[in-house]
C-alpha cells in the first residue's frame, strides 16, 4: 500500500450543550493512503459527519470541541493547527463537499463567483485566469454549456448538476484529499450514478484520495476500497469492501448487511436488527451495541472492548475478537490498535 | 453660537447692520437678490441687532382679519397698523395710522384723519380708499378681496361688528371716503366700543396693491405698514421680518430683525433662553418663573390680566338652579389654592367675569371668600346636606385662562368633595365639548373668556346677557335687570356713564352667582437682559417697534 | 388473491398551477401527475416507484382525494369517489388510510400517542373513553409498542417507533387498503428492515392491500407483488416484479435497475449510465417524456406519446419499442 | 424583475384605495364640528353655520369622498383649514424637514443596529454579545418620547452640549435650496452651518432611532447567526476562506435579507414616532403638522397627513421588496 | 428510566433556565404583585393633593417624590401598575382573539375569504401603528378605555398576519394532511391540530405584544389621548410632568422608569419564550 496521507488517532469531538456533554466522535482512529477511496458507513447520528468536520476542523463551535486526538496530515497534527493554516488547507489540500447540493451554495452569488472564490483563495491568479478555470472544471466535472452556466445563480441548476458545481469547487485547486460527506444521499439513483461514476473518473485521474461516507452499502460496494463501519461515535470495524461485504465481523456489520433487502434475490423475511440506535450521551457504559447485539454478555455490559486487529488491515471492535472470551476467530492475533 | 464674524465679506455686510436709517434704493435693490445673498445678510443679522422671539406655536395665518389666533396677531401687529392703537399696556387707546378723530353726539358717525406720507412695505401709499377697501373686504363677502372661496372668514368683524354686509345686525351703515386722508364710518345705531374696536389688532389695514397681487395667498405675503417687514416663513420653524426703512415713525424701529421662532415644548424653550439661543420667551412656565428671578442675565415680564377662567354652573339644570347651592359652590372653591398650585402665584382670584383693569371693573364686589364651613351651611339650607351629585365638565384643551384645565377640574373635585358634592369628572373633545354646552346638557363645567378689544361689553354681554343663552352664555343665566343694563350700556358712547351701568351689572351677577369666576391669569413671559424696552401688552400682542437689544 | 379489484385507477392527473405574471395569474401547471391508471386488487400490495418529483406521493394522494385530482377516475371497491361529498369522502376514509413518509412531520408534536392514535377512533364514531384507550392499547401491541409509550410524545420516540406510531394510527378502523407513501426511506438502514417486516405481518394478519410507494427499487421488489414505474408524472411499465426485475421492458426501467448500487463487490452488472437530468414536470418534452434521456430513443419517440398498453400478460410498458 | 415590479405596484391599488377609504372615513368619523372648532368658544352660531356651508361638510359623505379622490388624483389635497393654504404645497417643507430627521434617525440606526448585530453575532457569547443585546433590549423598551425627554435633561440642559430644539441656529436661519438643511449647508459650501445643522440632528435622531436600531441589531444578530450556521457558509469556510469575507461577503448578504424587511417596516415607526419626537424636539416636520391639525380638527390636513405618511411608509415598503428582487436572485416574479 | 415531559413541561424548563427570561420574569412579577398590592402599599390613594408639598424631591416622606398637585409620586407609579398590566392583558387579549379568528379563517380557508381579510390587514398594516391608534382614539375620544381598544385594534393585523401564515404553512404540513385522511372535520382539524401547533408563535408575540401595548398605552397617555387625569398612567404622569423637568426631573425619572422596566421584563420574557420554543435557537 502506498503512504498514509491521513491519519485520525483516537480522536474525540464532543458537543456542550444544554443537556450535557455529548461524545460525537468518541476515540476514532484509522488511516487514509495516497490515492485510495475509503468509505464510512454507519446509521444516521453516528458521528460520520463530525469526524469530516473536525478533520476541517469546522465542527461548529459552540457547541462542538475537539476535545483530543490527532489528525495528522502529512505529518502535520492538523488538531493543534491555527485557523491561518487551517485556511491555506481547506480547500486547498483537502476539500469538503457536502451531502445538501441545494442549500451548499450559497444562493445569492453566481456559481462563477463561488467557484472563482476556491481558486483565489489558494492561488495567485487573476480574476481572468480563474474564470478561465472555473469554466475548465465545470467541463470537467461533466457539465454542459459550462460558459453559460458560469453566470447561473444555483437555483437555476437541478441537484444534480449542483452536486457537480461542488465537486468541480472542491476539485479545483487538486487537493490531496476529497472528504465527501453523503454526496448523493439526496440525488436520485440515476443521477447517483453519474455522480458516482465522475468521483471514480477523478480518483483515478487525480488521484485524489477520498473519503466517502454513506448510510448505503450499495454506493460504498460500487467505488470504495476500503470501508470503516461506525457505531455511536465509535469505529466498529474496518476492512476491504470485500471482507465487510462479504465477510462482516462485527456483530453490527453482520446484522446491518443481513437486514438489507436484496435486488437479486428473494426471501421471505428481512433480518432485522432489534432496538435502536442509541441516542447520543446517553448512558454509555460498555460496548454501545451491547443492548441490541444478539451474542452480548455479561462483559460487554461493563467493559468497553476494544478495536481488536483481527487481520492485516482489518479491525472489529468486539469482546468475541478477545483470545480470552474465545472469539470467533482467536486464531488471529489480536494487537490492539492504539 | 453665532457663527459671523463675517471676516471676508463685512462690505455688505456692516452696511446694513449698522446704518438702518439711510439709502433705501441700496436695500431695496438688495432684498430683490435676498435669496442669493442671504447667508452673508444672515451673517449680518446674526450680529447684535436681531431679536428671537421664542413661542409655542406658530401662526396659523399672517392676514390679520381672517384669524383669531393670537400667535398670528403676535406677528401681524409688526407688519400692520390699525387706524387707533391701544396704550403699551392697557386698552386705553392712542394714535395709530389715524392721527385725530371725532365722532357726533349720538355716536353714529366717526371721522378719522389718517396719517399721511405712509407708504405700505410694497412702496403704494397708505390712504382712505386703502382703508376703504379694507372694510369692505371684510363686511362683504361678495368683495373681491373676500376670498371666500379659499376658506377666508372673517370671524372678529362679525363679532364686533354685529355681522357682515347685509346681515341685520351689521352696524356700519357705509363708509365714506371724505378725502385721501379723510374717512367717515357712518353707523345705524352707536356702538359703545366702536373705537376700540378700530385699535385692534385684527382690523389692520393691507396695502390694496398687495391685495390685487398675492390674493388668497395674502396670508402668506403680508404688506401692511408696520415697523418690520415680512422676509420669510418656514412653517412650525420660524417667522422672519426684517426693518421697515421707510417706518412713519422716526428712529423706529429699532431692530434689524425680529425672529419668531416656534418652540412647542415649554422647557426646550427655557432651555434656549438660556443658552442664549432665543431673546424672549413667551409661555413661561409660572412655576419656572422662580428660576428666571433667581438667576443673572434674565428678565422676568409679567403681561397684565385680560381674560378669566370660570367654573360654569348651568343654571337650568338641578340643584345648580337653586341659587344658594350656586353660592356654596362659590365658597367651596378655593381659588387661592388654584392661583397657586397652577400660576405658582401668577394669577389673581377672581370675583369678577371681568379683568381687573377694565372699564368699569366693580372692585366693591365682595367676591366668596373660600369658606368650606359657609358652603355646607348653605348647602344645608338648600336641602343638599346629606351631599349631592354633580357631573363636572372638564375642557380637553389647555387655554390662556386655563393652562392646565384637568389639573384645575382635579382640585375643584377635591374641594366640592370636602363640602359633600361629588364631583363626577367629565371628559368631552374639545368639538363636542362646546356644542354640547351651548346646548346646554352640562351641569358645571369649565371655560374662559379672553378679551380682544379691551372692552367689558365682550366679557359681559356675551357670558351673561340673556339673549346669548346656548351660544356664548353656556351658564343659561338669565336676568332681565342685567340684561337691560348691559343693553343700555353697549350704545352708550359716554364712558363713565357705561362704567357705572356695568358696575351695577356686577353685582347683580355676583349675588346671583351662575359661574365661579377663578382666576384672572398674568401670563409670564422671559427675556434675556439684553432686551430692552420690551413691554407685553395684555392683548397679548405688542409692537416691538421700540425694543433695543442692549449687548 | 381474488380477481376483484378493490382500487382502480383511471386516466388520473394533477396538474398543479404555476402563478405568476404581472396579475398573478396562472402562467402554466405543473403536471405531476399525467393520465396514469391502473388496478390494484384486494389483498394486493403494489408497488411504485421512480425518482424524486415523478409524481407518485401525488398520485397517492389524489387518489385520497387528499389533494383533489385535475382529472380522472377512482374507484373503490366499484365505487367512484371522485365525486363523493365532503361527508361522504369523510365517512370512506375509514376504509383507505395513508402512512406518511416523514415520521417526524406527520405526528401533530402536541399529541400524545394516546391521542394520535384514538383520534382517529374518536372521529369515526368510538365515543367511550375507556373503548378507545383499550383499542390504542391493542393497537400499539399490535406494531410492537408499549402500553408506557401511549402517554408520550412524538418527539421522544426514534424515527422508527414513530413510523410504527403512524401504522397504528393507520390501523385504528380497520382499513381495507393504506396506501404508504415511503414509508422506510426516512429511516436507517436497520431499522427499515424492522418496519418492513411489521407491514408484512400486518398484512397478513388484517388481509390489508397496500399501494406501496417508494423509490428504493430493492425495497419494493422485496415487499410488492406487482411493480409500477413512473417517470415524469406518467406510468411507464407495470407488471409481477418477478417479471419487472428479470425483464425490464421498458429503457428507463433498465436504466433505473442499472443504476442502483448493489452492496455486493462481486455484482458485475452492466452499467446504463443515463444522460443529463431529469426534465421539469411543468415543462415536460413532447412524445414519450423520456425520450430526452432514452438509450434506445427513435424519431417516433419526439412526436408520439406511447400508450401504455398491456404487452404481455400482466405486463403493461408505454414505449414504442414494443408496439 | 419588470413583471415583477409591476405586479408590486399593481397589488398597491387596493391598499391605497383602502388608504383613502380609512383616512376619509376616520376624518369623518371624528366627533365634533369642524367649523365650531375653528371658529372656537368665543363665534357665534350664525358664524359656525356659514363655515359649514363654505367648507362644503353638508354634501353626504359619498359625495364627499368621491371629491376627495377625484382631487386627490389631480394631486390635490385640499386646503388647510387652518392656514387656508393648499396642503399639497404647504405640506412640503414639513415632509422635507421629516425626511431629513427621519434619513438620519435611520443612518444611525442602520449603521450602529447592524454593525452591533454583526459583532454580536460573530462573537456570540461574549460578554459584548451580551451587552449590546441587553441593551437591545432596554433600547426597544423605552418610551421614545421618554428617551426624548431625558436626552434633553442631560445633553441640553444639564450638559448644554447639544441644541434642543430646532433644525438650526434660530439666529441665523438658512435660505433653503433643497429644504434638506445639511444638503443646503454644503450646497452653500458653509461647513460650520452644516455642523451646527448635524448638531441639531443628533439628539432627535437618536430618540427616534434608538428602537428601530434595537430591533435592528437583533434582527442581524439572529438573522446572521441562522446564516452563519448554514451550508454554504460552511461550503465557504471549506474552500479555505477567512473570517472577514466569510461575514461580510457571503454572510452580510443573505442575513439582509431579513433585516431589509425589518428596516422597511421600522420607518413606520420611525415615521409613527415622529409625531412624538417633533413635538418635543420641536422639529417642523409632518408628525407635528398632523399633531397640530388633530388638536385643531384641520379635517384637510389630519386626512392629508395621514395618508402621505402612509403613502411613504408603503412607497418605502415598496422599494424594500424591489430591493430583495435585487438582492436575491431566486424572486423572479 | 426515561421521564415523560409534555412540550409544555419542556418548554418551561428551557425557560427556567435561561438567566434573562427569570429576570423579566421576577421583574413581572414584582410589578403584578405591586399593582396587585396598591391598596396596602398605599391606603391613601394616588390622588392625595397637598398643594403645600408641590414638586418636593425624593425624600423619607416621599420616595420618589411629589408632582406638581403634592401628590406622592411613589402612591401614583404603584396604581400605575395595575393600570400598565390592564392595558397589556386586555389590549393583547382582544388583538389576540380577533386576531387568531381572522388569521384562521383567513390561513385555512384561503380563497376570497383570505384576499379580502389579507388585504384589510395590508391596509391597516400601511399606516404606522401610533398613527391608527391615534385615529382611532380620535373616533373614539380621548379615554383609557378607549386607548385599550384602539391598541388592540393595531395589534389585531399583526396577530392576524402571523397566525395566517403559521396556519398556512402548518395547512402543508404532513399532520394535518394526516389529519385529514382519518376523516377530521375542518373544525376539529381547526381546534385540536392547528391551533395548538400555532401556540408558540402566538405566546412569544403576546408576550411582546404586551409590552408594546404599554408602550403604546404610555405613548396614548403622553399625547393627551390616553388616559385621563386623575388615572395616574405612567404615559400620563410624564406628559404632565414635562414643563417641571428642569424644576423637578423626578417627576419624570421615575415614572419613565417604571414604564421601561415592565417592558423590558415583557421583553426579556418574551425573547425567552422565542428561544425556548424555537429549537433552532436551542444549542
Ligand atoms: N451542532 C450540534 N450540536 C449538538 N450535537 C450535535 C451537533 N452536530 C452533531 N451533533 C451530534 O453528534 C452526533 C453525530 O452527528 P453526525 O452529524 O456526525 O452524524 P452522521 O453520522 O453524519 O449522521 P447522518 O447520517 O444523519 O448525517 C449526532 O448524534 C448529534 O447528536
Ligand atoms: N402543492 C404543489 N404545488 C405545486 N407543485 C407541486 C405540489 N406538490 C407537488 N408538486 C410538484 O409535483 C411533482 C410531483 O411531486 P410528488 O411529490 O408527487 O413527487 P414524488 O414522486 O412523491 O417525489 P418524492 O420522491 O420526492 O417524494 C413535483 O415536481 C413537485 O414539484
Ligand atoms: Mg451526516
Ligand atoms: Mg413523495
Amino acid at each position: 500500500m502506498s503512504d498514509v496521507i491521513l491519519e485520525l488517532n483516537e480522536l474525540h469531538t464532543h458537543f456542550f450543550t444544554d443537556d450535557g456533554e455529548i461524545p460525537a466522535v468518541d476515540g476514532v482512529s484509522f488511516n487514509v493512503h495516497k490515492g485510495e477511496v475509503v468509505g464510512i458507513v454507519g446509521e444516521s447520528g453516528c458521528g460520520k459527519s463530525v469526524t469530516s468536520l473536525s478533520i476541517m476542523q469546522l465542527v461548529p463551535s459552540p457547541p462542538g470541541r475537539i476535545v483530543s486526538g490527532e489528525i495528522n496530515y502529512k505529518n502535520e497534527n492538523l488538531a493543534k493547527a491555527s485557523e491561518k493554516r487551517m485556511r491555506k488547507i481547506r480547500g486547498n489540500e483537502i476539500a469538503m463537499i457536502f451531502q445538501e447540493p441545494m442549500t451548499s451554495l450559497n444562493p445569492l452569488f453566481t456559481i462563477g463567483n463561488q467557484l472563482n472564490e476556491a481558486i483565489l483563495f489558494h492561488e495567485k491568479v487573476s480574476k481572468k485566469q480563474a474564470r478561465k478555470r472555473s469554466i475548465e472544471m465545470l467541463d470537467l466535472v461533466g457539465i454542459p454549456r459550462s460558459n453559460e452556466v458560469i453566470d447561473d445563480y444555483p437555483h437555476q441548476l437541478s441537484g444534480g448538476m449542483r452536486q457537480r458545481v461542488m465537486i468541480a469547487m472542491a476539485m479545483a485547486c487538486n487537493p490531496e484529499v476529497l472528504i465527501a460527506d453523503e454526496p448523493t444521499t439526496a440525488l436520485d439513483v440515476t443521477i447517483q450514478a453519474q455522480i458516482l461514476d465522475l468521483m471514480r473518473d477523478l480518483n483515478k485521474e487525480k488521484d485524489t484520495s477520498i473519503i466517502l461516507i454513506t448510510h448505503d452499502l450499495g454506493v460504498v460496494a460500487e467505488i470504495c476500497e476500503r470501508v470503516i463501519v461506525m457505531y455511536s461515535g465509535q469505529v466498529v470495524e474496518e476492512g476491504t469492501v470485500r471482507d465487510i461485504l462479504k465477510d462482516p465481523q462485527h456483530p453490527y456489520s453482520q446484522g446491518l448487511i443481513r437486514s438489507l433487502p436484496k435486488i437479486h434475490e428473494t426471501e421471505q423475511k428481512l433480518y432485522s436488527i432489534p432496538g435502536t440506535v442509541p441516542k447520543p450521551g446517553m448512558n454509555m457504559k460498555g460496548c454501545r451495541f451491547a443492548p441490541r447485539c444478539p451474542h452480548a454478555f455479561d462483559r460487554c455490559f461493563q467493559e468497553d472492548p476494544e478495536l481488536y486487529s483481527i487481520a492485516e488491515g482489518r479491525y472489529s471492535r468486539c469482546f468475541l475478537h478477545d483470545s480470552e472470551e474465545g472469539g470467533i476467530r482467536d486464531d488471529y492475533e489480536t494487537t490492539i490498535r492504539s | 453660537a453665532c457663527s459671523g464674524d463675517g471676516g471676508a465679506n463685512d462690505d455688505e455686510g456692516t452696511d446694513e447692520g449698522d446704518t438702518s436709517e439711510d439709502t433705501s434704493e441700496d436695500t431695496d435693490s438688495e432684498d430683490t437678490d435676498s435669496e442669493d445673498t442671504d447667508s452673508s445678510e444672515g451673517e449680518a443679522a446674526a450680529g447684535d441687532n436681531v431679536l428671537v422671539y421664542a413661542r409655542g406655536g406658530d401662526s396659523e395665518s399672517l392676514d390679520p382679519s381672517s384669524t383669531t389666533d393670537g400667535e398670528s396677531s403676535r406677528v401681524t401687529k409688526q407688519i400692520y397698523e390699525s387706524l387707533l392703537e391701544f396704550e403699551d399696556e392697557s386698552f386705553d387707546l392712542k394714535a395709530g395710522l389715524a392721527n385725530d378723530w371725532s365722532v357726533n353726539d349720538d355716536g353714529t358717525v366717526y371721522t378719522f384723519q389718517l396719517e399721511e406720507g405712509v407708504t405700505f412695505h410694497d412702496g403704494t401709499d397708505f390712504n382712505a380708499d386703502a382703508v376703504k377697501t379694507n372694510f369692505e373686504r371684510w363686511s362683504d363677502p361678495e368683495h373681491e378681496y373676500a376670498f371666500t372661496e379659499d376658506n377666508y372668514v372673517y370671524s372678529m368683524y362679525g363679532t364686533m361688528f354685529g355681522g357682515f354686509k347685509g346681515d341685520e345686525g351689521h352696524v356700519i351703515e357705509e363708509i365714506n371716503v371724505k378725502g385721501d386722508y379723510e374717512i367717515e364710518f357712518v353707523l345705524n345705531r352707536p356702538l359703545g366700543y366702536f373705537l376700540q374696536n378700530m385699535a385692534m389688532s385684527y382690523f389692520a389695514i393691507t396695502s390694496p396693491a398687495a391685495l390685487e397681487e398675492h390674493g388668497a395667498s395674502i396670508n402668506e405675503n403680508p404688506v401692511g405698514t408696520g415697523p418690520f417687514k415680512f422676509e420669510s416663513w418656514s412653517r412650525d420653524d420660524s417667522i422672519v421680518l426684517n426693518a421697515f426703512e421707510d417706518y412713519r415713525v422716526d428712529g423706529q424701529p429699532k431692530l434689524d430683525q425680529v425672529i419668531f421662532q416656534v418652540i412647542p415644548d415649554n422647557s426646550a424653550r427655557l432651555t434656549a433662553l438660556r443658552s442664549g439661543d432665543i431673546d424672549v420667551m413667551d409661555g413661561l412656565n409660572p412655576d419656572d418663573a422662580q428660576i428666571i428671578e433667581e438667576e443673572e442675565g434674565f428678565d422676568l415680564y409679567v403681561r397684565k390680566a385680560n381674560n378669566f377662567g370660570y367654573l360654569g354652573l348651568n343654571t337650568e339644570k338641578e340643584p345648580l338652579d337653586n341659587k344658594q347651592v350656586r353660592q356654596a359652590i362659590n365658597h367651596a372653591v378655593d381659588r387661592q389654592a388654584i392661583a397657586d398650585a397652577l400660576y405658582a402665584g401668577y394669577a389673581q382670584p377672581a370675583k369678577n367675569p371681568l379683568p381687573p383693569n377694565y372699564l368699569g371693573y366693580n372692585d366693591e364686589v365682595e367676591g366668596y371668600e373660600y369658606d368650606p364651613e359657609k358652603a355646607k351651611e348653605l348647602l344645608e339650607e338648600a336641602g343638599y346636606g346629606d351631599g349631592v351629585e354633580i357631573e363636572l365638565w372638564t375642557m380637553p384643551v389647555a387655554r390662556p385662562y386655563m393652562p392646565d384645565p384637568e389639573t384645575v377640574a382635579e382640585i375643584i373635585q377635591n374641594n366640592l368633595s370636602d363640602v359633600g358634592i361629588t364631583a363626577e369628572i367629565v371628559r368631552e373633545e374639545w368639538a363636542p365639548y362646546l356644542e354640547k354646552t351651548a346646548a346646554g346638557e352640562q351641569e358645571m363645567f369649565m371655560l374662559g373668556w379672553s378679551g380682544t378689544n379691551g372692552d367689558p361689553d365682550y366679557f359681559l354681554s356675551a357670558l351673561l346677557h340673556g339673549d346669548n343663552a346656548g351660544s356664548s352664555n353656556r351658564t343659561f343665566y338669565q336676568n332681565d335687570e342685567v340684561d337691560q343694563l348691559l343693553d343700555e350700556a353697549k350704545v352708550s358712547v359716554d364712558q363713565d356713564e357705561r362704567a357705572d351701568l356695568y358696575m351695577q351689572a356686577q353685582e347683580l351677577i355676583s349675588e346671583d352667582s351662575p359661574m365661579v369666576t377663578l382666576v384672572h391669569s398674568e401670563p409670564v413671559l422671559a427675556a434675556s437682559s439684553d432686551v430692552v424696552n420690551y413691554v407685553p401688552h395684555p392683548s397679548t400682542s405688542e409692537s416691538l417697534a421700540e425694543v433695543e437689544l442692549d449687548r | 388473491m381474488t380477481t376483484k379489484p378493490l382500487l382502480e385507477v383511471n386516466g388520473l392527473k394533477k396538474y398543479f398551477d404555476i402563478k405568476g405574471g404581472v396579475f398573478g395569474r396562472k402562467v402554466g401547471e405543473v403536471k405531476a401527475v399525467d393520465d396514469v391508471s391502473f388496478k390494484v386488487m384486494k389483498g394486493e400490495i403494489v408497488g411504485i416507484v421512480g425518482e424524486s418529483g415523478c409524481g407518485k406521493s401525488t398520485t397517492g394522494k389524489s387518489i385520497l382525494r387528499l389533494i383533489e385530482p385535475t382529472e380522472g377516475e377512482v374507484k373503490f371497491e366499484d365505487k367512484d369517489i371522485t365525486n363523493l361529498s365532503f361527508e361522504e369522502m369523510r365517512k370512506l376514509r375509514k376504509d383507505m388510510q395513508i402512512i406518511f413518509q416523514d415520521p417526524y412531520a406527520s405526528l401533530n408534536p402536541r399529541h400524545t400517542v394516546e391521542k394520535i392514535v384514538g383520534e382517529p377512533l374518536l372521529v369515526h364514531g368510538m365515543n367511550s373513553a375507556d373503548d378507545r384507550k383499550k383499542k390504542v392499547r391493542e393497537l400499539l401491541e399490535v406494531v410492537g409498542l408499549r402500553e408506557y409509550h401511549a402517554s408520550r410524545y412524538p418527539h421522544q420516540f426514534s424515527g422508527g417507533q414513530r413510523q410504527r406510531i403512524g401504522i397504528a394510527r393507520a390501523l385504528a378502523n380497520n382499513p381495507k387498503m393504506i396506501i404508504c407513501d415511503e414509508p422506510v426511506s426516512a429511516l436507517d438502514v436497520s431499522v427499515q428492515s424492522q418496519i418492513l417486516n411489521l407491514m408484512e405481518e400486518l398484512r397478513t394478519e388484517f388481509n390489508l392491500t397496500y399501494v406501496f410507494i417508494a423509490h428504493d427499487l430493492s425495497v419494493v421488489k422485496h415487499i410488492s407483488d406487482r411493480v409500477g414505474v413512473m417517470y415524469l408524472g406518467r406510468m411507464v411499465e407495470m407488471t409481477t416484479k418477478e417479471k419487472l426485475f428479470e425483464d425490464p421492458k421498458h429503457p428507463y426501467t433498465q436504466a433505473l435497475m442499472s443504476a442502483v448500487p448493489v452492496p455486493d463487490p462481486d455484482a458485475k452488472k452492466e452499467r446504463v449510465i443515463l444522460q443529463g437530468d431529469v426534465p421539469s414536470p411543468s415543462n415536460p418534452p413532447s412524445g414519450c417524456a423520456f425520450h430526452t434521456r432514452c438509450p434506445r430513443v427513435m424519431d417516433v419517440c419526439k412526436e408520439v406519446r406511447p400508450e401504455f398498453r398491456e404487452i404481455e400478460d400482466e405486463h403493461y410498458v408505454a414505449c414504442h419499442l414494443y408496439e | 424583475m419588470f413583471a415583477y415590479t409591476m405586479r408590486r405596484l399593481l397589488m398597491l391599488i387596493p391598499v391605497l384605495i383602502g388608504m383613502t377609504l380609512l383616512t376619509f372615513s376616520i376624518v369623518h368619523l371624528i366627533p365634533g364640528n369642524p367649523a365650531q372648532v375653528i371658529l372656537g368658544e368665543q363665534a357665534s352660531e350664525q358664524e359656525i353655520l356659514n363655515l359649514q356651508e363654505t367648507m362644503g361638510l353638508n354634501e353626504p359623505y359619498v359625495v364627499q369622498y368621491f371629491l376627495y379622490v377625484g382631487d386627490l388624483l389631480q394631486g390635490d389635497l385640499g386646503t388647510s383649514l387652518r392656514s387656508k393654504a393648499e396642503i399639497s404645497n404647504e405640506i412640503v417643507p414639513y415632509i422635507i424637514a421629516t425626511f431629513e430627521l427621519t434619513f438620519f434617525a435611520m443612518l444611525f440606526a442602520i449603521f450602529v443596529g447592524v454593525n452591533a448585530g454583526i459583532i454580536s453575532a460573530w462573537k456570540q457569547n461574549t460578554w459584548f454579545d451580551f451587552l449590546a443585546m441587553l441593551f437591545a433590549l432596554v433600547g426597544v423598551s423605552m418610551p421614545i418620547f421618554w428617551l426624548a425627554l431625558m436626552e434633553q435633561l442631560v445633553f441640553a440642559q444639564e450638559l448644554g452640549w447639544l441644541p434642543a430644539y430646532g433644525r438650526q441656529n434660530s439666529r441665523d436661519p438658512i435660505a433653503t435650496i433643497t429644504g434638506f438643511y445639511v444638503l443646503d449647508s454644503l450646497i452653500h459650501l458653509d461647513f460650520p452651518r452644516a455642523f451646527t445643522v448635524l448638531k441639531h440632528l443628533v439628539l432627535p435622531s437618536i430618540a427616534l432611532g434608538t428602537i428601530p436600531m434595537a430591533i435592528i441589531a437583533r434582527m442581524t444578530r439572529s438573522s446572521m447567526l441562522e446564516v452563519m450556521r448554514s451550508d454554504y457558509i460552511r461550503t465557504v469556510r471549506a474552500k479555505g476562506s477567512g473570517q472577514f469575507l466569510v461575514i461580510y461577503k457571503h454572510a452580510l448578504k443573505n442575513a439582509t435579507i431579513p433585516v431589509l424587511t425589518v428596516i422597511g417596516l421600522q420607518t413606520g415607526v420611525l415615521l409613527g414616532g415622529a409625531i412624538l419626537t417633533e413635538t418635543i424636539f420641536s422639529w417642523p416636520g409632518i408628525g407635528r403638522y398632523i399633531f397640530d391639525a388633530i388638536n385643531y380638527r384641520d379635517y384637510p390636513v389630519i386626512q392629508s397627513g395621514i395618508l402621505v405618511i402612509a403613502f411613504i411608509f408603503v412607497i418605502i415598503n415598496l422599494v424594500v421588496d424591489l430591493l430583495y428582487a435585487f438582492i436575491d436572485p431566486r424572486i423572479k416574479y | 428510566m426515561e421521564k415523560v415531559n409534555s412540550p409544555l413541561k419542556d418548554t418551561l424548563k428551557q425557560l427556567s433556565k435561561n438567566k434573562f427570561a427569570l429576570v423579566g420574569f421576577f421583574i413581572i412579577i414584582f410589578f403584578l404583585l405591586l399593582g396587585l398590592s396598591a391598596p396596602l402599599i398605599a391606603p391613601e390613594g394616588f390622588n392625595n393633593q397637598s398643594l403645600g408639598d408641590r414638586l418636593t424631591p425624593p425624600s423619607a416622606e416621599y420616595w420618589f417624590g411629589t408632582d406638581h398637585l403634592g401628590r406622592d409620586i411613589f402612591n401614583r407609579i404603584v396604581y400605575g401598575a395595575r393600570i400598565s398590566m390592564m392595558v397589556g392583558f386586555f389590549a393583547v387579549t382582544g388583538a389576540l382573539i380577533f386576531g387568531t379568528i381572522l388569521g384562521i379563517l383567513s390561513g385555512y380557508f384561503g380563497k376570497w375569504v383570505d384576499q379580502l381579510i389579507s388585504r384589510i390587514f395590508d391596509i391597516l398594516l400601511a399606516f404606522p401603528s401610533i398613527l391608527l391608534a391615534i385615529a382611532v382614539v380620535a373616533i373614539l375620544g380621548s379615554s383609557l378605555q378607549n386607548a385599550l381598544i384602539a391598541i388592540a385594534i393595531i395589534n389585531i393585523p399583526i396577530f392576524g398576519r402571523l397566525i395566517r401564515s403559521k396556519v398556512i404553512s402548518l395547512r402543508e404540513e404532513e399532520f394535518i394532511m394526516a389529519a385529514k385522511a382519518q376523516g377530521m372535520k375542518n373544525g376539529r382539524i381547526i381546534l385540536h391540530h392547528i391551533l395548538p401547533n400555532s401556540l408558540a408563535p402566538i405566546i412569544v408575540q403576546a408576550t411582546l405584544s404586551f409590552g408594546t401595548a404599554i408602550l403604546e398605552a404610555a405613548a396614548l397617555g403622553f399625547l393627551g389621548l390616553g388616559a385621563q387625569p386623575p388615572t395616574p398612567e405612567w404615559g400620563k404622569m410624564l406628559a404632565d410632568s414635562r414643563d417641571f423637568i428642569q424644576l423637578a426631573p423626578w417627576t419624570l425619572i421615575f415614572p419613565g422608569v417604571s414604564i421601561m422596566l415592565v417592558v423590558l421584563g415583557f421583553n426579556l420574557v418574551g425573547d425567552g419564550l422565542r428561544d425556548a420554543l424555537d429549537p433552532k435557537m436551542k444549542n
